[in-house]
């Protein structure tokens, strides 16, 4: 299946340490085909000017593919409206603006935030700041040993308190999918708004707004083979309408005097100063490649690469998988006894294969795990079952080093 | 290949398996801890001085081959030194480890850490333990970060 | 002078409604160079990689090229310390940051904040939202008919009450360069801070922070050749040391408990999370050409068109230019008699010719001006005497469409 | 060059040169502003209504030809129309300006402002008076915006 794949993404064939690159960082961020590629190329050598304002041709065909793309987008993660969908530099803007715009503008003393202690720093840190400056306190949903949240006493958690519900819809670390539509659901039942960290997830699967019910979702271009520089924020209009601007400056507003200024309609409201143009033209590329695979297969082979991964590494003896979930992503954690992840890495560099080594931004749940680092391998749609065993095979040797 | 082999050369490995001075210190009159952000690695040394020598020098904590190895030869290396050339040392070795260059003479067995300067990643492994001597050194309380 | 340039910016051989395109539209955004253009792809095609905390050669590489595109930033403004650069989306995000991480911390009521009449709305509206927050108030260097800034009774505007001053380098409507390194020294005299808001300035002359003496300056990669959604903050960092985060995240921290968190050193602790690594790349390739060619060179040439623009508009009657500093950038704004700035725009486009036309994202200004919208024709360094030729041949046949 | 063509029709520039009903009214008994946030005009429709009927309209502003021409042919075709039949034509006449089709027989000489729907940017200008006509009509007293 997904054949062929490997010839649309240059780096692909290229080489690390002198030996031929195996790629298994992709829930870092992702390799980019061709397609994308030349799309942002081309937009600089045929295309490019400012949009929204520009009377010329240039400027008018820049305009609407960057807007064709908002529709798109909007497509992709199923909803009808693209004045929903904000284009941020990333996450991490894209949970910040909703922090700064919607947090720290109807948060109050004690009310509550409630996230998780699987969530991504990007996650963490905005809520951790928004407290500081409305006197809300953040509340963590616990996990288990398994990698899995504790749903077992909602009560506990989901009160009259709780304001804002934020959670990431699949570990970065554990690659666990959490059950974001009980959780949705749950927030719903005590009035909070719902943001769905989706920065491991759009990437990975077919994603429905409407189906979720979430509020807001975030995600990032870099992870699902677009350019680096380039994020979403959905959100429902209705509340996009009733928030406070963050960034302020040209294109978000209607009218400025000097004494003050009025905004312009959502999503533009949003979206301060000249816009990330070439970085959504890629994005837009990206998904039109993600499309003509079909989300449903891309699923599958990450799948299939999990599953294959999860049994050869189950036959590694002293490597410890962290995460059991039966619900999960194509991601995976590990560590080998008395080789540091950080070692491991390297001697896995040495043979070309890029894994990444560390608390992977997620420090609390490591701390909880009483772990400092854990190595991890990710896979994507153009990963394959030899990358695996070559991964398995450069752990083993690492290990017989560490051991003598 | 061969930066590799530079890097982790069988004295690391070895230092790494069997780290010297691997343990608290009761009697410490400094100690301190240290920090590595990039991999969330914490390490705590402790010394033991009188008129100015080291008479005695342990750490503990969690790290990776190049930071135990580190740690554990900075410890067999400076006992018997005063703090003074301690100072000049952690000097001497930062330069060693980020440019690959110094005098072996003065660094002695330090010397086998020259390989991390290709490997810029693991250059805040290597001076982890150092940057935690000299706070403890200072009497400084705070936590010991690698820059 | 400036010879064979145009051949490496492959936009400018194409049309613009089927006529060679003319393209008056660099103060917007300008187009970019091959050098730039194959920077980006290479950049994906055999360095893409996460940077900062892989330990592989792929992501060492790129950390490498990132981490050094700071230095050559900070080389390019003349600062020796590259900590004192942040890359952020662009110049309206940096103000921005400057607005939230010290503005707001910073700022009491009846504080004041000093900007001018001829500010971009990306350095009004930050500075409005905040006085909303802080209860500071914002007021307005006034410009005289000229186009210049009314500098004749400093004390009734730089006074104890002054906390933060920020100005335009360069009017994007007048091409009126300020007496900043006078603004500031005024600024320092009452204890201010200072930002410079270098979004026109930086892409044509040399600009060094350290002669300025600014706290702060902006500016964005897509005005000086390098890709869209990158700009840089330059800030002291003695300042950007003492300063709150802004954005909350991956790579900012130093380590995070559920609790609290500590802020990694800067520049990090203003670039949350995954940076825009190709965009910074290309903004590296765009400094290096800009730097092969010469700032000086690039100036030149600027003001070589700009005088001989100037002439050739004045030429033409019921022609009018605003602004008539004698210190200036390569931008002019003028109107026709009886005509629209909008539809002088589209007759021009007719013609192949780009230019823009509206309120520049300068409404206070015209307002005062009593304008709604003006025609602005900017030059960089690719344009020719020719372009300017055939402009000034489309106005006067527009023109006389006008008036039968 | 064809398009162009369409777009500044000499209709256009002749209702530009001389806009019909371009003055206040005193005596309206609706009016609104309007505002077109892309340029920065303004313009302000003004209305005699009676029994439904409109006996008068004019207005006044700033504007491009497109805006112009727009508003002084939105004056001629409504004078004598029933607020009812306004309100289809602006929904005929929006129609028109976006996608270029629509009864020529219903519209009348508002057929010559087709062009505009190949020029997206120039949409607003056509909308702007009819817009504000629109919120005139409702009394609203909020500026109309283009949206
Ligand atoms: C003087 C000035 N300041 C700020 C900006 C805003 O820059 P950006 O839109 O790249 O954020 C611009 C350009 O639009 C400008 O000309
Ligand atoms: C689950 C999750 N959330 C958020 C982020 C942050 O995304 P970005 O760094 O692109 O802003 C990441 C990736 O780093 C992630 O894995
Ligand atoms: S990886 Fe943590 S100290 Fe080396
Ligand atoms: S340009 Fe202002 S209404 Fe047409």
């Amino acid at each position: 299946m997904l054949k062929n794949i490997r010839n649309d993404f240059p780096l692909l064939s290229s080489t690390n340490r002198a030996k031929p690159l195996v790629y298994l960082d992709s829930a870092a961020t992702t390799q980019k085909p061709r397609q994308v590629i030349d799309a942002v190329s081309s937009f600089y050598e045929s295309n490019n000017a400012n949009v929204h304002r520009g009377i010329y041709q240039l400027s008018e065909q820049a305009t609407k593919s960057y807007e064709n793309v908002r529709k798109s987008v909007a497509d992709f993660i199923g909803t009808a409206d693209p004045r929903s969908i904000i284009f941020t530099s990333g996450t991490t803007e894209s949970i910040n603006l909703v922090a700064y715009a919607w947090g720290r503008k109807n948060l109050k003393p004690r009310d509550e935030i409630l996230i998780t202690e699987m969530e991504h720093h990007s996650n963490i840190v905005p809520w951790q700041l928004t407290t500081r400056e409305t006197g809300a306190n953040l509340r963590y949903i616990p996990i288990l040993k398994n990698g899995t949240l504790d749903l077992s006493d909602p009560e506990k958690y989901f009160t009259k308190k709780t304001k804002l519900v934020s959670i990431i819809h699949q570990s970065n670390v554990f690659g666990t999918i959490n059950p974001v539509k009980q959780i949705i659901d749950y927030a719903k039942s005590v009035g909070a708004i719902t943001i769905v960290d989706a920065a491991q997830s759009v990437p990975h699967a077919n994603i429905n707004v409407e189906e979720l019910g979430c509020d807001f979702l975030a995600f990032s271009g870099h992870k699902m083979l677009a350019p680096t520089g380039i994020g979403v924020l959905y959100g429902k209009t209705k509340i996009l309408e009733e928030m406070i601007p963050f960034l302020g400056g040209g294109e978000m507003i209607s009218s400025v005097s000097m004494e003050s200024a009025t905004w312009n309609e959502i999503p533009y409201k949003f979206e301060a100063g000249t816009p990330k143009i070439a970085q959504v033209i890629g994005l837009g590329a990206a998904i039109e490649y993600l499309n003509k695979i079909g989300m449903d297969d891309v699923q599958k082979h990450g799948q299939d690469l999990l599953k294959y991964a999860l049994i050869s590494l189950s036959n590694i003896p002293e490597l410890t998988i962290y995460g059991d979930s039966t619900n999960r992503g194509a991601v995976i954690s590990f560590n080998v006894d008395n080789v540091h992840p950080h070692d491991l890495a390297q001697f896995l560099d040495q043979d070309g294969i890029a894994v990444r080594a560390g608390h992977h931004c997620a420090q609390p749940i490591m701390t909880k795990l009483g772990l400092s680092s854990t190595t991890r391998a990710s896979f994507y749609l153009y990963n394959t079952k030899k990358e695996i065993d070559a991964l398995c095979e450069s752990i083993v040797k690492t290990k017989n080093i560490f051991s003598i | 290949m061969d930066d590799f082999r530079d890097l982790y050369q069988q004295v690391i490995l070895d230092h790494n398996q069997n780290p010297r001075h691997f343990h608290s210190m009761d009697n410490a009159t400094h100690e301190a801890d240290g920090h590595n952000p990039l991999c969330g690695d914490q390490i705590k040394v402790y010394l033991f001085v009188e008129d100015n020598l080291i008479k005695d020098i342990s750490f503990e904590g969690s790290g990776c081959a190049i930071s135990k190895a580190s740690s554990s030869l900075m410890t067999t290396t400076l006992i018997g030194k005063t703090t003074d050339e301690a100072t000049k040392l952690f000097e001497e070795y930062q330069t060693l480890i980020t440019t690959g260059k110094g005098d072996t003479k003065t660094l002695g067995k330090l010397a086998v850490m020259s390989g991390v300067h290709k490997f810029p990643a693991r250059v805040k492994c290597a001076i982890l333990s150092w940057h935690t001597l000299k706070n403890a050194l200072n009497n400084k309380n705070e936590t010991a970060i690698t820059e």
